[in-house]
């Protein structure tokens, strides 16, 4: 199964990017404007899916990892007055250092433990961003200006806040990591992840260092989740603590569920449908929330494995 | 490919569906969305659009029903009178679940997709500061209605204005005189451990320092606490007045378990009603407040002395002379800052006009036209009070009202002058470009 | 004031808040004990308790004490029918797989905040105490209530233990939860089981709420702080155990008082989080649970 | 010729109990070893100590000349050492070709073309005769097939110590026989450490007999002098059903 068809599956994702490049040209201005940002989340859903598709450790909280970038990025250009590229470099960066330090914590423990204890070091970060208030502007967050919000090369320079360009850096950014996941999922290293969450101790019998395994897992999930959130304070231009709140831990779990844990492109179905009906149903009453509530129960009930989940068991065995 | 077709089938069928219905209520005169509130379409000119940014769910949303109610009646009132530029206005409402992300996203869509004017209505600090950059990439100009100093601090953009409410530092110093001359010179705070309570702390002790008064204590609490008592210790003993102003949910417990605490023999109170807004002062437990002295942006209670334009704009919103809705006595409105929503549609019209607005295009000028504006003259379409505007920092400043809690209703027993409240302007949005 | 009084302040405040997160964290471990079932809607269904005393008391009227008497029975067998409905609805439906009873529980949270806010509002509301008595100490004066919500919580907990531990019905649980598969072969009706426990855990967070509510008000949002703190209580007392989740209520409710004496409030709880984090890391059975089977 | 495999004084405590007294045992490279005994004898845990799925409570392990006591169960099996379960434990819900390409790929790793594991992995599934079903899950084998895809797992590791816990339990007899086959060409690149309770088995494969009794090594052999051993007699007569 996982050497069938490279082709199709290369074929499928390469059409996805082009898909959503000439999407750019013919959304009308408000979808062009929420797709940007369904981009953006949907490589923070990526970054989940990579720990808790793949490797099976249900994290409860990853808006640390959303937030610590989204929080690296914007307080270096908003303090220390970096360029746009140093500054999402750096936010990685934060990202991936969190992770490593909280991997070897809470990777000591193991299933519902697991979440918690990711839930209380999230808890625990973000009481940290209100606690250090006169830097990170505590609950009301703060702006990342608008000038600062450019990428020069060299002559020329791009305006992040130009509606196409944000969305073509989406994109770009979006792609890039999508390959990054398909690359993983498709490697040696992909398959190690499977098997740990198929089977922990048969993988370790066979060879396998598990903890360090999970723990580079950890590494790349945070600072894929790092890049999402610094490219989201870069693009869109606000850093504030209620991106570290247990919503933003939650948010991408619902996204990979709904789209389909383990499947490269759920994350990005997942984050699409739900902004969907929440944007739908928002129009025809303000209690939205109910049908979404539905809506979740009932995709549980009858699309367990979520969208693409579903579609892979019953009828594209292939889809990577 | 055609499973790819299949997933992306989602958007594009609800694009259509969305237009089509958009199509729909534009030829057919039908309302397709509640909140999409429409009048009687008699003018030839198509209606002037407000977004609203209404709290309806999440944390804010029991100021954003009465924002929306005080909107309804400003409306009503404007277009009853001959709408702006002999147009009818039309609001259209977006709840943004009290979050700042979700703020950003409908500031997107009243942008893009229902294409209004301005936005309009914003009360929670974070959703404001959120929201803004939305606002100034989409030359979008955004009146909020919020109170917090974000604005006047010029760390937000030229879109971005307050003309209806004064903002938190100008009435923490024009308190402050008051305070120190008539309550007690040793002054203990207690405030939300979050941003609208550093105003209260980095603003009120300077401010009582220039009257002569100190501030002894500072306990800030944080805003998810359900239970207080255990901080009480901490007010020192030599306390004269007790500085309160916790918002949020708890705010009930906070009084009846210093009521508790202190029994009758408490130090005096003072305290900023966003405490007790939408909140009966009659609730059991707050006998304790007996007494004790408010600010009020705008009374709740109707008073003696009350303008005809106060009395106008009461029954416009439909309030009783307890500040509650007319006909549910138990429905308390947020009466504080609710007129600001009334006073800065006013304003929008006033500068609208001055601008000669006529669609998007013009926004730049309505911009600049808000900017000119100096003052606002009190009237029906000011009814709390005069008020300057400082067209640099984008803010506006009125007087203020400390009431007293006797007999279970608030009595405004002073009233503060501009003057008091105005300080140095932190910066000037004028510079920036359109 | 001095540090004497000031301690014995903050251990009565802890005390209070110890009493009614024993109690609904011990609803919380019941269900996730005996049903592995991670419940993110149990903080909804304390909400959903509130919420009720405040309909029921309003509705009543008359001696504050009638209203709230009614409330502490009727509010509880309301959310406990809910829970049971949603339980044969939904999970039952989902064999009680973790992961997807996490995303229905979720789902819940957001039907029942959206109905509570729909039809309730978005106000706190307040709902007198059965009896307002200020109890006056030399330092400073304490809520007769708040005593009472101690000494009530603390009859519950031993009564729910009686029922644990004496009754056939306790039996019949901790044998489910024991090994639900050998409990099915000796002819215990394990579904009937969980749907019975499941209501018995959101009969608890009402009870809970009913307790607390004249002392801090009915709002549509108040069940996210109960729901985080019961999980903390559950993991740091050890899955099912009714002694480790008092115990570690007590811990809990008592630290968050007393550790606010000596920090500022933001720093006590990042202290406090990180505590809790801690054991789990180094302890991952809990402080009073035995290694997990 | 230099042993493959020594331990000295290994022992291994359950609470009370001495689950693993003191055992000193010694391997020689190509051979095929049976460990029998009664049940409780120490034998699976005194496997799981070698392959380091458990710690020993004293004694060491010394690996073609190295000490490795302290090792990670799978730094060992990097080093050689692999180990099929008794209750088979494959990855039921993925595909045989994936259930064996994971050891496949560790070996293979200097030389990293994707080629080179799928060669490697097809012929550890064609030893085993599971070739034909490479594409289905595994969870979907009938049992004799996965307990032949655990050795073939195994065999994909290519390693020089391959132990092997009750292969052959709750296979037919026709299955046996081509274990009996299998196990012989096994041994032909790797020693082969056996734990079976199948005599006939044994007495066909095993060129020395190792028997456990409480803990201990109470007789080691050749099959014949064990087969004549009085107290390996008196143990399993006496404790056999």
């Amino acid at each position: 199964m996982s050497e069938a068809s490279p082709v199709k599956a290369y074929a499928l994702h390469a059409g996805v990017i082009a898909f959503l490049f000439v999407l750019s040209f013919v959304l009308p201005a408000y979808y062009h404007g929420l797709l940007a940002r369904i981009l953006v989340l949907a490589v923070f859903a990526m970054g989940y899916n990579m720990l808790f598709g793949y490797v099976g450790l249900l994290s409860l909280g990853h808006a640390m990892f959303f937030s610590v970038g989204l929080y690296g990025a914007g307080l270096a250009v908003i303090h220390l007055g970096w360029s746009v590229p140093l500054a999402f470099l750096g936010g990685i960066a934060c990202g991936a250092a969190l992770a490593v330090v909280i991997g070897l914590l809470a990777l000591r423990t193991t299933g519902v433990a697991f979440m918690i204890v990711t839930m209380m070091f999230a808890q625990v970060f973000y009481l940290v961003i209100l606690y250090f208030a006169s830097w990170t502007g505590g609950d009301q967050g703060m702006v990342v200006p608008q000038p600062a919000r450019v990428l020069t090369f060299g002559a020329t320079s791009l305006d992040l806040t130009d509606p196409t360009v944000r969305y073509m850096t989406a994109l770009v950014l979006f792609s890039v990591v999508l390959l990054i996941t398909l690359a993983i999922v498709r490697s040696r290293y992909g398959r190690v992840l499977v098997a740990i969450r198929e089977n922990e101790e048969r993988t370790r019998m066979l060879g396998y260092n598990t903890f360090s395994n999970k723990l580079a897992a950890i590494v790349v999930s945070g600072a894929i989740c790092a890049a999402s959130g610094a490219a989201y304070a870069l693009l869109f231009g606000y850093v504030g603590s209620s991106f570290a709140s247990v919503q933003y831990s939650i948010l991408p779990l619902l996204w990979v569920l709904l789209g389909g844990a383990a499947t490269t492109l759920g994350p990005l179905i997942g984050t699409l449908f739900m902004y969907y009906v929440t944007d739908v149903t928002s129009a025809y009453t303000s209690a939205y929330l109910l049908i979404v509530g539905i809506a979740l129960i009932a995709l549980v009930l009858f699309f367990p494995k979520g969208i693409l989940g579903s579609l892979r068991q019953r009828w594209l065995g292939w889809l990577p | 490919m055609t499973d790819k077709n299949g997933f992306f089938d989602l958007s594009t069928t609800g694009l259509t569906r969305r237009t089509a219905l958009k199509g729909l209520a534009a030829g057919a005169g039908l309302a397709v969305a509640p909140g999409f509130v429409r009048y009687a379409q008699a003018q030839s000119s198509a209606p002037i659009k407000i977004g609203f940014q209404s709290h309806r769910t999440g944390i804010g949303a029991a100021y954003g029903r009465w924002y929306e109610k005080t909107t309804a009646a400003a409306v009503k009132a404007i277009n009853a009178a001959g709408g702006i530029n002999g147009r009818q206005v039309e609001v259209i409402i977006e709840d943004d679940g009290t979050d700042p992300g979700r703020g950003a996203e409908m500031v997107g869509k009243f942008a893009t997709q229902h294409k209004t004017d301005i936005v309009f209505g914003t009360l929670f600090s974070h959703v404001v500061i959120g929201s803004a950059p939305a606002a100034g990439e989409n030359k979008m100009p955004y009146f909020v209605v919020s109170e917090g100093h974000h604005v006047a601090s010029t760390k937000l953009n030229r879109y971005v204005f307050q003309p209806g409410i004064t903002d938190v530092k100008s009435q923490i110093q024009s308190m402050a005189p008051w305070i120190a001359g008539n309550v007690g010179k040793k002054v203990t705070m207690i405030y939300p451990d979050f941003a609208f309570g550093y105003d209260h702390r980095d603003y009120l002790p300077p401010a009582l320092k220039a009257q002569g008064a100190d501030v002894i204590a500072q306990i800030a609490i944080p805003p998810t606490e359900s239970s207080f008592t255990k901080y009480f210790p901490q007010i020192p003993a030599e306390t004269e007045v007790i500085y309160h102003v916790m918002v949020g949910p708890a705010v009930l417990t906070f009084v009846k378990e210093l009521g508790e605490f202190y029994g009758s023999n408490r130090p005096q109170l003072f305290g900023f009603i966003d405490s007790l807004e939408a909140t009966d002062i009659n609730s059991p437990g707050l006998e304790f407040l007996d007494g004790s002295h408010f600010w009020e942006g705008s009374p709740r209670y109707a008073q003696p002395d009350d303008s005809d334009a106060q009395k106008a704009y009461r029954a416009a919103v439909g309030i009783d002379d307890n500040g509650a809705a007319v006909g549910d006595a138990k429905d308390v409105s947020t009466a504080a800052h609710m007129f600001g929503c009334w006073e800065t549609l006013y304003v929008v019209k006033k500068a609208m006009e001055d601008a000669g607005y006529k669609g998007p295009e013009d926004r730049a000028k309505l911009v600049e036209a808000t900017e000119a504006l100096t003052a606002f003259a009190e009237g029906p379409e000011h009814p709390q009070g005069p008020k300057t505007f400082n067209g640099k920092i984008h803010q506006c400043f009125g007087i203020q009202n400390i009431s007293k809690v006797e007999g279970g209703k608030l009595k405004v027993v002073h009233k503060t002058k501009i003057e008091d409240g105005l300080y140095e302007a932190e910066g000037d949005y004028t510079t920036q470009a359109l | 004031m001095h540090f004497g009084p000031h301690l014995l302040l903050a251990a009565l405040e802890g005390l209070v808040t110890s009493a009614v997160l024993a109690l609904t964290a011990l609803g919380l471990s019941l269900v996730f004990g005996v049903m592995r079932v991670v419940n993110v809607a149990h903080g909804e269904f304390f909400m959903l308790g509130a919420v009720l005393a405040w309909a029921i008391t309003t509705a009543i009227g008359g001696h504050p004490a009638l209203g709230f008497l009614a409330a502490l029975v009727i509010s509880p067998l309301i959310v406990g029918g809910i829970a049971l409905v949603a339980e044969r609805l939904v999970l039952r439906r989902l064999d009680y797989n973790p992961e997807a009873t996490i995303v229905a529980t979720i789902g819940m949270l957001y039907i029942i905040q959206q109905l509570a806010l729909t039809f309730y509002g978005p106000e706190a509301r307040p709902v007198e105490p059965p009896f307002t008595y200020r109890i006056l100490l030399p330092w400073f004066g304490y809520s007769g209530y708040k005593l009472s919500v101690i000494a009530t919580s603390a009859l519950l907990l031993v009564a729910t233990w009686l029922v644990l531990t004496r009754t056939r019905i306790g039996l019949v649980m901790r044998a489910t939860q024991y090994d639900s598969e050998t409990a099915q072969a000796f002819g215990i009706p394990v579904d009937r089981v969980y749907g019975g426990v499941f209501a018995l855990g959101a009969v608890l967070a009402a009870i809970a709420a009913v307790l607390i509510v004249p002392i801090s008000q009915a709002h549509y949002l108040m069940g996210q702080d109960p729901l985080l703190l019961s999980f903390i209580v559950v993991i740091i007392g050890g899955l099912g155990s009714l002694r480790g989740t008092i115990v570690a209520a007590l811990l809990i409710g008592m630290s968050d008082g007393i550790i606010s004496m000596f920090f500022s409030p933001t720093l006590a709880k990042i202290i406090a989080t990180l505590l809790v984090a801690m054991v789990l890391v180094f302890r991952p059975q809990g402080l009073f649970g035995t290694a997990a089977r | 010729m230099t042993p493959l495999l020594t331990t000295k004084g290994l022992s291994r405590d359950f609470g009370g109990l001495r689950a693993v007294d003191n055992v000193d045992f010694t391997l020689m490279p190509g051979e095929i070893r049976a460990v029998i005994g009664p049940n409780g004898a120490g034998k699976t845990t005194f496997v799981s100590l070698l392959s380091g799925r458990i710690r020993p409570s004293g004694g060491m392990i010394v690996f073609d000349g190295a000490d490795i006591t302290e090792l990670p169960e799978y730094a060992r099996v990097r080093k050689g050492i692999a180990y099929t379960f008794q209750i088979t434990s494959i990855y039921a819900n993925l595909s045989v070709y994936a259930n064996v390409a994971l050891p496949a790929q560790l070996t293979q790793r200097h030389g990293h073309s994707p080629s080179a594991v799928q060669g490697a992995v097809m012929d550890a599934l064609e030893r085993v005769g599971l070739a034909d079903q490479a594409a289905m899950l595994a969870g979907q084998l009938s049992y004799g097939h996965q307990r032949l895809l655990e050795v073939a797992m195994g065999l994909a590791l290519k390693p020089r110590l391959l132990i092997l816990d009750e292969p052959t339990q709750g296979l037919a007899d026709s299955e046996i026989d081509n274990f009996i086959a299998l196990v012989r060409e096994i041994a032909a690149s790797a020693t082969v450490l056996l734990i079976e309770h199948n005599m006939p088995v044994v007495m066909q494969l095993a060129d020395r007999i190792t028997v456990f009794n409480m803990g201990s090594i109470l007789a080691e052999g050749t099959p014949e002098a064990v087969r004549q051993n009085a107290a390996v007699q008196e143990a399993y007569l006496g404790s056999a059903p």
